[in-house]
């Protein structure tokens, strides 16, 4: 790529100058300017064409590139670098509650069917929330369950104990640890001899 | 006649030279802007400005302006006063007894001063003839605003799952209370089997003797057994149809037909 | 904040290639970008310095110029094309004595206190004009000088750096001069017990 003093073969330094002249005017401009509109600003008999030709292969190759836009001209990122205008960022945020549920559920249940699901949530559970949980690699399909229908199952990852920072499920804490770590809301349990039901409960469902 | 013409003529000059310094008090920005002005007038270099000159031209300003009832701002008075506190240092010979400062040393500063804040306009002057962004040079006109793309990672701690999981299994807990009836025996029923057994009762017999028998054995039956007799036997005792007896605090309770007398 | 996609995976781009990234950057923006704000959109390990430089000399004498703005660069363009260019921004106001004059000291002493505004100029500074300047974009607070009463001082902004064509703070025009010629020094007066009590300085002289 050349510099910018004339050349020497033309006895007319201007068209250098024209050409500096049309870039700034381009560059400056908000709109794509026609060449009637530069050559009005520019000193008159200002050879315009071949000093847009001159700028246009000046700008060739490089990140930004003097184009044609109908009858007029303008400055337009070079298609190839038009990543560097965007910008990416990642919002980082909390898991729906329907989801951590969800997730909790197979995590302390599994393999756990989207029935067993739903009747220990004791709502539906959307497809979105368990296709959330397998897009984050948190959950996948285990096996079919040997029960009429053949559902099929729910398990969690390697991802998902990594993340949580879990050897196993088994790791998870029952309820009434969860209970004597504060986590339950403080209510008094409902009779003193009834039995601790979840342990049981998840026991009963990992073996099924 | 000649004579009149004169005095109007020099009033009227008079007159236009106080308007003039009048404006001129307002267009000063204070008494230094005031001396650097005054300065200008000795047509030297500020670095050789004649301080003693510049102060006796401030008085004579401060002076005239007094003359010509014109209200001068506190500051310039206290320049003029300071300025012929100077005057009297730079004109008197300097006290050898004193460590104030020489009447030479204020002089100079007050050159500094005058030199600085001539500099310092002189910077602003070229400061502002400099090309400008937006009047001489300009920016990318057709501007590209970078677009954000934005995405979301969602998190979870173990303990949002572990409150979660918490959460659901608690919901529970929570269904409408209802009692358990198959240990309970209400007074009413063990008031109906008292009733059809105690004329039978001639002698003393402890009240667990009246308890069914699948009541017998289960704690929590017998539990519920024994409160319910015992508080059907009270009833009974009332209508003066039983007699209870306790040999001592916790030692079994009894009871017997009472005859009517 | 996950990178813009490299083009190549591994090795960092060729000189001529960021180069042409940065061009893209910097022509698309109007207001001067930083260098860290480049090596963001950048590929890893892109080398930015010699880029940079490399790319003002290209456009050195052409119509428009890449500047180097405090830390932060942008494209401008060149000073004497001014004419040819349609002034789409609202000409700014037309700054009082006052205001220019209190500019100037500021980009001269910076950090500048008030007190020491006040007394190169011999009056006090309203606080309309640091305000105005302060809008305008051209002065900011700096720190707190570790004077006695801890005084906020003011310094001149990338806004001002850029709107006067300037690259720091270093290139205002005179300034060698006026430091060789002690007009930038805080010469207490004589007679003055602390040499950093200007307020009290300045009042001592006019009323001792």
């Amino acid at each position: 790529m050349t510099q910018s003093p004339a050349p020497a073969q033309f006895d007319a330094p201007p068209q250098a100058e024209i050409a500096r002249m049309i870039e700034a005017m381009l560059f400056a401009s908000a709109e794509p300017l026609s060449t009637a509109e530069m050559a009005r600003r520019l000193p008159e008999g200002a050879e315009l064409t071949a000093a847009l030709e001159d700028l246009r292969a000046r700008y060739e190759g490089r990140g930004v590139e003097l184009r044609r836009v109908g009858e007029a001209w303008a400055f337009r990122t070079a298609p190839d670098l038009g990543h560097l205008l965007e910008r990416h960022t990642v919002e980082t945020r909390k898991l729906s509650r329907a989801a951590t549920e969800t997730l909790a559920i197979i995590a302390y249940h599994q393999p756990a069917t989207r029935a067993e699901i739903e009747e220990i949530r004791g709502v539906s559970v959307s497809r979105g929330t368990i296709d959330q949980l397998i897009e984050m690699g948190w959950v996948r399909l285990g096996r079919r369950k040997m029960t009429p229908g053949r559902p099929v199952t729910f398990v969690v990852t390697e991802g998902f104990l990594d993340h949580f920072g879990l050897s196993s499920p088994r790791d998870l804490p029952g309820l009434r640890e969860l209970r004597a770590a504060g986590l339950l809301d403080n209510r008094p349990p409902p009779g003193a001899d009834a039995p601790e039901a979840a342990p049981q409960a998840q026991d009963s469902l990992f073996e099924s | 006649m000649e004579e009149r013409k004169a005095t109007a003529a020099e009033d009227v000059a008079a007159r236009r030279a106080a308007e003039a310094l009048i404006v001129d008090v307002e267009g000063f920005e204070g008494p230094l802007d005031l001396l650097l002005v005054l300065s200008r007038s000795q047509k030297v270099d500020l670095r050789q400005v004649s301080i003693l000159a510049l102060a006796e031209q401030y008085l004579a300003f401060v002076e005239q302006a007094r003359v010509l009832r014109i209200e001068l701002a506190a500051d310039y008075l206290v320049m003029a006063a300071w300025l012929a506190f100077l005057k009297s240092r730079l004109l008197l010979p300097p006290d050898p007894q004193t460590d104030e400062p020489s009447g030479e040393d204020l002089a100079a500063h007050l050159a500094f001063q005058l030199e600085r804040l001539q500099a310092m306009r002189e910077a602003a002057a070229v400061l502002m003839a400099r090309p400008r962004l937006g009047r001489d040079v300009f920016a990318r006109g057709a501007a590209e605003a970078v677009t954000v793309h934005r995405s979301s990672v969602h998190h979870a701690s173990l303990l949002d799952l572990m409150q979660a999981y918490a959460r659901v299994k608690t919901r529970d807990e929570f269904r409408p209370f209802v009692m358990d009836r198959r240990d309970l025996m209400t007074m009413e029923q063990a008031l109906d089997r008292l009733r059809a057994m105690v004329g039978e009762a001639a002698d003393w017999a402890d009240i667990s003797a009246y308890f069914p028998e699948d009541w017998q054995a289960a704690p929590r039956r017998r539990r519920s057994a024994t409160a319910a007799t015992f508080a059907a036997s009270l009833e009974l005792a009332k209508e003066g149809r039983i007699e209870i007896r306790q040999g001592e605090s916790f030692a079994p309770i009894q009871i017997r037909r009472k005859d009517r007398a």
